[in-house]
């Protein structure tokens, strides 16, 4: 296989990743836990999916898959932020809830516990072996690349990315300053339900269905990549495309008959650790992560 | 007294505010699909407390959810994230059913119990101890090691029941090992007709004995004082004299062994083979019972009940209501606890301000 | 207006508190303040008034409610009770953005900066200078750069807070309230952790500050610095304002009085009078072998540069070597690698003869080494461990029966600690979080100097610690040394080593350059030292 | 007990249905089972309860709670049922049951174990379709290298993929199968994004024509074809319509028809317990020729395939069925 098609499926595998990583860093920066990227990528998707279908066109989808992140995002936020749960609590309960309701909602709009009509997308015919030509009509790849030198710049560069790097290293500091800090932070994690659902989205218009639970797993990928990445935006976005060309290695390896495919399966994982023991040291999350009170 | 009626209130409240909102919730979602909300939960709790079987059925769910349930407080007290509930239960399951196999018919009961018993503890604290000495050598961080692992895990378990050659091992066509030859705990229904059928076994005593000596073990133990440092404040832990790696690596083994304790319930208790899949998704709703139970063996205990009550409730009304509906409930349930724990002690503060005042 | 001194003090009576009209002169005035976390009232109908242009001192006991008081007039709090103004105007339960608008601002006690964060967007934090929708980070160091300059203060905006000095840290801490133009500025204990040139820096910057027409609020322990600084003092005692003093007319005693409703004997403040210090252990007691012997030690930072240079001493039994020194010039870094908490890269530390350079913190501490720790937020404590729990950490293993921890044993224990150290309030049960500071320090010394112990290394024993405490505290230093054993003494606060110490050090750069006999060790020799220009005539050991 | 009592037609026969994991609306064994049971409501009037069980524990104690409400006939759908429907027949031996998949055990000394008599254990034969598509696959996918994407790497996939195999290789000896499979978790038969991009892998190396047994997964190897402009093929039960133009032909398993069988002996009063085995024979497993993939099988290739499922039925090929 090309080094070509080895990128461009690499590309193609990491673009949840790199969404919901992005959104990620930046709540967790703001001190919000992010295990609710899984949960937002799947509300994503469905919304995505509903939108796309009853709009008739994918930029319905994608408007709408955003709004179900923004939804998700600012309960997240309600729930942690004005009620001071725990942020580890409220993150399982939305996942859980993530997969409820969209299970729920699937039934009752599609008649389906498993998945949708075909709706909309993006992605379209392409014939011949180009497979990174493949990728280009399809503008949430460039989008999915754009968002973590966005999130670098947001971060960074701006007075709005200074408040969420001080709440979330000591929200009484920035307090102390006249900072909002509830604000910061619930601009933080809507933001991060927003990207995180157009991770979903993206895994929705693509397939130009929704199924039930489609997002298997990959907001913990991305959750990972994010830690992997030391909190830090680009080098979050470099874990996952590192985890997603461990992936593509292996969907490389598979179907060679002489090891059993569970083996070739676990590649990236091991990988992982054996990255995350041998290069990098010890991670050190914002300060204030996770402390509600 | 009055400290003690406030107690009462901080534990008893967070529960019955998420109680009502999940009621609410859920009359929301009954009405949606144009079924009666009274005869629906009336229908529930008939289901699951109302008869012998179905009560069964929750003690049989509560088992696994205690143990896993542990498995993640343990984690939590030392400070630390275990994810890998999963993996780690169901790695458990696999050892006690090998164990099962390799012993003779003739094996003595108790001593059949004890063998697998231990083989599962061990098992499970082998997949914990790995991702606790990365942590404490590499700096690993631990939630993404036993995310990691928890896949390696399960592909390895899969491959084993699937694609090994194990005539002697599993059953071909199916999914699951053959059936074990010693080691099988009694069920409840062997004990006490009424719960004839159901799956509930021994293995409820054996994780209650397990919630009680993980409360002895954090509260009245040399070990547990230093792991609850570690968890609090690892500086002072360590400025105490306490090795903060050694605590994490035996934090996380332990965490890990108690998921594994789990697979017992299935393995030994109910079907006597392991099974690819049993585990799936009590992993992650441990994670929902020690943070509601609020990381004591106690709570993790009530939590179990509750949530193995909202499962098996979710089976007896699937007749009226997708059983998606639970689903929905769960996290309703979980946010609502969440939520309205600091509220609840918030409004008490000030009810008590008020009062003096 | 007169100084209304002793009216209150001994009775706690604070009649004057309550129904007074604000005099017309008083930019900040406040009445009949409540504030109550939890159980604890931190303010019972305080009050407060300091007119325009005027140093005005709050001091008190630790938990007198004075930090409480402070973060209600910086808006970070609102009362329960009480009536604030700013001004003539009434701004009872603003917000933190509302007093800064007013020009009020505090630098407190536990700094409110963000480590990870440069000097610049520590201080430009919420009036961010803009360009489009990007920061200007440029203009944000420029603009900083140039307050800094027009009060005096050389700094480079560009550096990570985390990497500054106390002081240096502190210094920010005003410039953010500067930078502001707060005409008001309140600080928390800002000279517990400075060395005293930098304590002088400090009044100059708040000398040059109330000249320029701003009001300053300072809330401080050192009643020597209340008297060279200060205009006027309130006294605060249990949540109560209990006097008010014009400073030229009040003395220590008086204050002190105030305070604790007692007399008390002084020894910080005034080294010089010697009154606190009974000299010289007696030779029997004073032993020949040392107990303490470090050599060549050398340890690394954590990021591996070399905090401690070959350092070499000894402490005998029934001594106190005392190290003084700029805080950050390695004193934490040798006392954590005695203590076993960092390891030594070279060198070798010997316990009564016993090389325990490798020893875990546990083996060190079964032979016989006590351990004061500078930060009992971070290290000493478990916050919230109850007192009892906390009382035995470090002893842990000396308090199992066979089936786990001994609980009558460790209520015992708590019992006889509390009592004997008088640690207040005296529920064993409580969280150590609910305490106040200076009785977390006495659970954290209690611990420490209650048990069986040969060498203890006692790091800034009574930082942020009331007067009582300290001359408590002092007291407990001094009888251990007069039974015998080693004490090492490390502490940012000059006068307490002179104080205390039987030889003086002093570390700079990671050296000890100086190792002094009590006698030979002045406050000016020491100073000298500490900057890191050595006295001419002065020889080092 | 079993078959005793014709039912009049809409005399109110009660019919219980559980569910595998996945549950209604897979568009595969789950959805046939339903339709089955759907056409048997309308048809003769009967009640049909339906079932969709959470975890392990839950699939027995569906089981339970129909038998113990005195169903007519208790269906369970999936091989993982096959342990809780023996247990559960053996106890209520005056209630009915089917198992869809029913694995058939072997005891110590390698004999067929059968199920109880008031069971009938429904088998199909699905290596028998899958050789069938497999040559087909072989005949017009103008390359030598064949696809399969399978959910999880488990007994009741390899059957798939072994008679696809030995189809592949009955045409074509020198061709060459590329299997692939999705996950380790059950995830892996819902994950299109990753059968996609198994699926583009495949196309990428050289494959035209890809079978897929992966549930919903397979809805991504449908998407990969469309976007290349290669082939697939369905499994289960036709699925011309996730890709029209790009599947190939479907392995079709009459899940649906086995079921209303089961629910229409009941009624007639001749149901009996034992082993139904549905193969090409029986017209429980079959292929796709229809107007909508006519164009795409030659006549030539067709009546070749209907040579190889003569000599299937008669035994003269014995199609493995593992690999
Ligand atoms: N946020 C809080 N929560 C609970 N109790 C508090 C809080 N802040 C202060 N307190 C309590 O209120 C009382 C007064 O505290 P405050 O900080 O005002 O004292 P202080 O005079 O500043 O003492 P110190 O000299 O030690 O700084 C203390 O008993 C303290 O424990
Ligand atoms: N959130 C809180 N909950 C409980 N107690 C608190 C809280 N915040 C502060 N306190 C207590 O209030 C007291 C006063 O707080 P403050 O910030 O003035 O520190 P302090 O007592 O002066 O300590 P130190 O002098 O050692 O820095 C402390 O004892 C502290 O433990
Ligand atoms: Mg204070
Ligand atoms: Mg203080």
């Amino acid at each position: 296989m090309s080094i070509f098609a080895f990128a461009a499926q690499t590309i193609r595998i990491a673009v949840p990743y790199l969404f919901a990583a992005a959104g990620g860093t930046l709540a967790e920066r703001s001190g919000i836990i992010s295990l609710t990227l899984e949960g937002f990528m799947l509300t994503g998707a469905f919304c995505a999916a509903l939108g796309s279908y009853y709009g008739g066109n994918s930029w319905v989808g994608v408007a709408c898959g955003m709004g179900g992140g923004l939804v998700f995002g600012l309960l997240h936020g309600v729930v942690t932020i004005r009620y001071r749960a725990d942020q580890v609590v409220s993150g399982v309960a939305i996942n859980l809830l993530a997969i409820g309701v969209t299970r729920f909602f699937l039934h009752l709009a599609f008649g389906s516990s498993s998945n949708s009509p075909r709706v909309p997308g993006f992605s379209t015919v392409v014939r011949g072996e180009g497979m990174l030509a493949g990728m280009l009509p399809d503008p949430l790849i460039a989008l999915g690349l754009f968002a973590v030198p966005a999130v670098a710049w947001a971060i960074y560069r701006t007075p709005f990315g200074l408040r969420v790097r001080a709440v979330g290293e000591f929200p009484q500091a920035a307090e102390s300053v006249g900072v909002h800090v509830a604000r910061v932070r619930y601009v933080a994690v809507a933001l991060s339900g927003v990207l995180a659902a157009l991770g979903g989205t993206y895994l929705a218009l693509d397939q130009h269905q929704f199924t039930d639970n489609m997002s298997a797993g990959r907001g913990y990928i991305a959750l990972a990549a994010m830690i992997f990445g030391n909190w830090d935006p680009v080098r979050g976005g470099l874990a996952c495309l590192l985890f997603a060309a461990a992936e593509t290695l292996q969907i490389q390896l598979q179907g060679t008959q002489a090891i059993p495919s569970q083996f070739v399966q676990m590649i990236p994982y091991v990988l992982t650790i054996v990255a995350l023991a041998g290069m990098v040291g010890k991670s050190t999350p914002p300060a204030a992560l996770g402390k509600s009170d | 007294m009055d400290a003690l009626r406030e107690r009462v209130a901080d534990t008893l409240l967070p529960p019955v505010v998420a109680l009502l909102v999940a009621l609410v919730a859920g009359d929301v979602l009954i009405l949606s699909v144009g079924q009666s909300p009274v005869e629906v939960y009336a229908l529930l709790l008939r289901g699951t407390w109302g008869n012998a079987y179905g009560f069964g059925q929750v003690l049989y769910k509560t088992t696994t959810l205690i143990c896993t349930g542990l498995c993640v407080s343990v984690g939590l007290r030392a400070g630390l994230f275990n994810i890998g509930g999963e993996g780690q239960l169901a790695a458990g399951g696999f050892a006690a059913a090998l164990a099962g196999l390799a012993l003779p018919a003739s094996t003595p009961a108790p001593l059949g119990i004890l063998v697998c018993t231990a083989a599962a503890v061990i098992a499970g604290g082998i997949t914990g101890w790995v991702p606790g000495v990365l942590r404490a050598r590499f700096g690993a961080h631990e939630v993404i090691t036993t995310i990691m692992l928890n896949f390696i895990i399960l592909a390895l378990l899969n491959w084993a029941i699937s694609s090994a050659d194990g005539g002697a091992l599993r059953v071909p066509e199916t999914l699951h090992t053959r059936a074990i030859r010693a080691g099988a705990l009694p069920r409840f229904g062997d004990l006490i007709p009424a719960f004839h059928g159901s799956a509930a076994n021994l293995s409820l005593l054996i994780a209650l004995i397990a919630a009680a000596a993980a409360w002895w073990y954090f509260f009245r133990t040399r070990a547990g004082y230093d792991l609850r440092a570690v968890g609090l404040q690892p500086d002072a832990a360590e400025y105490g004299g306490v090795n903060v790696g050694a605590v994490w690596v035996r934090a996380m083994t332990i965490s890990a062994a108690l998921a594994g304790l789990g697979g017992i319930n299935f393995v030994l208790g109910y079907k006597h083979y392991y099974e690819d899949g049993f585990a799936t998704g009590a992993g992650f709703l441990g994670i929902a019972v020690a943070l509601v139970g609020r990381n004591t063996p106690l709570g993790v205990g009530l939590a179990s009940l509750f949530f193995a009550t909202l499962s098996q409730g979710g089976l007896a009304i699937n007749a009226l209501v997708p059983k998606t509906m639970v689903d929905v409930l769960q996290g309703v349930v979980i946010l609502a606890v969440a939520a309205s724990a600091p509220e609840v002690r918030r409004v008490l503060r000030r009810r008590k301000r008020i009062a003096t005042a | 207006m007169n100084a209304e001194r002793g009216s209150g003090v001994g009775t706690g009576d604070s009649a004057d508190a309550h129904g007074q009209s604000p005099s017309p002169s008083a930019v900040v005035s406040m009445y009949g303040i409540e504030k109550r976390f939890g159980a604890v009232q931190a303010n019972r109908g305080a009050s407060l008034e300091v007119a325009a242009g005027e140093i005005h001192a709050l001091v008190g006991e630790n938990g007198a409610g004075k930090s409480t008081l402070m973060h209600i007039l910086s808006g970070l709090l609102a009362p329960d009770a009480g009536t604030v103004r700013v001004d003539g105007t009434t701004v009872t339960g603003w917000s933190t953005s509302d007093a800064i608008r007013a020009g009020v601002g505090m630098v407190h006690q536990h700094f409110m900066l963000v480590p990870t964060l440069t000097i610049a967007d520590n201080v430009v934090l919420g009036r961010e200078p803009r360009r489009g929708m990007a920061m200007d980070v440029a203009r944000a160091q420029r603009d900083v750069t140039e307050v800094a300059t027009r009060y005096g203060f050389s700094i480079d905006a560009r550096r990570r807070v985390g990497d500054l000095s106390v002081g240096e840290a502190q210094r920010v801490e005003i410039l953010k309230a500067l930078f502001r133009g707060a005409q008001i500025l309140i600080l928390d204990e800002p000279t517990a952790v400075l060395s005293p040139p930098e304590v002088q820096e400090l009044w100059r910057v708040l000398r040059a500050l109330r000249d320029g027409g701003g009001t300053i609020i300072l809330i401080t322990h050192k009643l020597d610095e209340v008297i060279e600084i200060s205009d006027r003092i309130t006294v605060m005692r249990h949540g109560q304002t209990v006097a008010r003093m014009d400073t030229p007319t009040a003395t220590p005693a008086d204050i002190a009085r105030a305070m604790v409703g007692r007399d008390v004997l002084l020894t910080v403040g005034h080294p010089s009078s010697g009154a606190g210090r009974v000299h010289g252990p007696e030779a029997s007691v004073r032993s020949a072998a040392p107990r303490l012997t470090v050599v060549d030690l050398e340890v690394a930072g954590a990021h591996h540069e070399r905090r401690v240079h070959g350092v070499s001493f000894t402490v005998a039994g029934g001594e106190i070597v005392g190290i003084a020194g700029v805080e950050g010039n390695g004193q934490t870094e040798l006392v954590e690698a005695i203590a076993g908490l960092r390891a030594a890269r070279a060198g070798r530390i010997l316990l009564g003869g016993r090389d325990i350079t490798t020893l875990p913190v546990r083996d060190r501490a079964s032979l016989g080494l006590a351990h004061v720790p500078e930060d009992r937020h971070r290290r000493g404590l478990v916050l919230d461990y109850s007192v009892a729990d906390n009382l035995i950490l470090g002893r842990q293993h000396a308090f199992v029966s066979h089936l786990g921890l001994d609980r009558a044993r460790i209520a015992q224990n708590a019992r006889a600690r509390i009592e004997q150290f008088d640690i207040r309030p005296t529920d064993p049960s409580l969280p150590a979080r609910a305490l106040s500071g200076g009785n977390q320090q006495k659970i954290v010394v209690a611990r420490e100097m209650g048990g069986e112990f040969t060498v203890l290394l006692a790091a800034q024993p009574t930082r942020g610690v009331d007067v009582g405490a300290i001359e408590f505290i002092h007291a407990q230093l001094r009888a251990s040394r007069d039974a015998g054993k080693a004490i090492l003494l490390v502490s940012a606060e000059l006068s307490e080593v002179l104080a205390l110490a039987d030889r003086v050090g002093v570390m700079s750069g990671g050296r000890l350059v100086a190792l002094l006999s009590r006698d030979a060790a002045t406050m000016d020799v020491l100073g000298l030292w500490m900057t890191g220009a050595a006295p001419p005539a002065a020889g080092a050991a | 007990p079993a078959g005793a009592g014709a039912t009049a037609l809409g005399t109110g026969l009660n019919v219980g249905v559980v569910f595998d994991v996945g549950g209604r609306g897979d568009k595969s064994f789950n959805d046939g089972a339903y339709r089955g049971a759907e056409r048997a409501a309308k048809a003769f009037g009967v009640h049909v309860h339906f079932i969709e069980p959470g975890e392990g524990s839950d699939r027995e104690a569906g089981l339970r709670l129909l038998a113990a409400e005195k169903m007519d006939l208790v269906i369970g759908v999936g091989f993982i049922f096959t342990d809780d429907l023996t247990e559960t027949a053996k106890e209520y031996p005056h209630v009915r049951f089917a198992g869809v998949d029913y694995s058939l055990q072997t005891d110590d000394r390698g004999n067929i174990v059968q199920p109880p008599p008031n069971l009938a254990a429904l088998k199909f034969r699905e290596e028998q379709g899958s050789f069938l598509v497999g040559a087909l696959a072989a005949m017009v996918g103008h390359s030598k290298k064949l696809g399969f994407v399978g959910g999880m790497d488990i007994p009741l996939i390899h059957k798939f993929e072994a008679g696809y195999r030995a189809g592949v290789k009955y045409v074509c000896p020198d061709c060459t199968v590329i299997a692939q499979y999705a996950g380790v978790t059950p995830d892996a038969f819902r994950n299109p994004g990753r059968g996609k991009e198994l699926a583009l892998s495949q196309y990428q190396s050289g494959v035209n024509v890809i079978f897929h047994a992966s549930g919903s997964t397979g809805l991504g190897v449908f998407e990969a074809a469309r976007q290349t402009g290669k082939l697939a093929i369905g499994v289960d039960a036709d699925q011309f319509a996730e890709a029209p133009g790009h599947v190939l032909t479907s392995m079709i398993k009459r899940v649906d028809q086995v079921v209303f069988d089961q629910i229409d002996r009941v009624r007639t009063g001749t149901f009996r317990g034992g082993v139904y085995e549905y193969g090409l024979a029986e017209g429980g497993i079959g292929y796709v020729y229809d107007a909508n993939n006519r164009a795409m099988i030659p006549d030539s290739v067709h009546a070749r395939l209907n040579t190889l499922a003569s000599e299937i039925t008669a035994g003269k090929i014995i199609v493995p069925v593992s690999r």
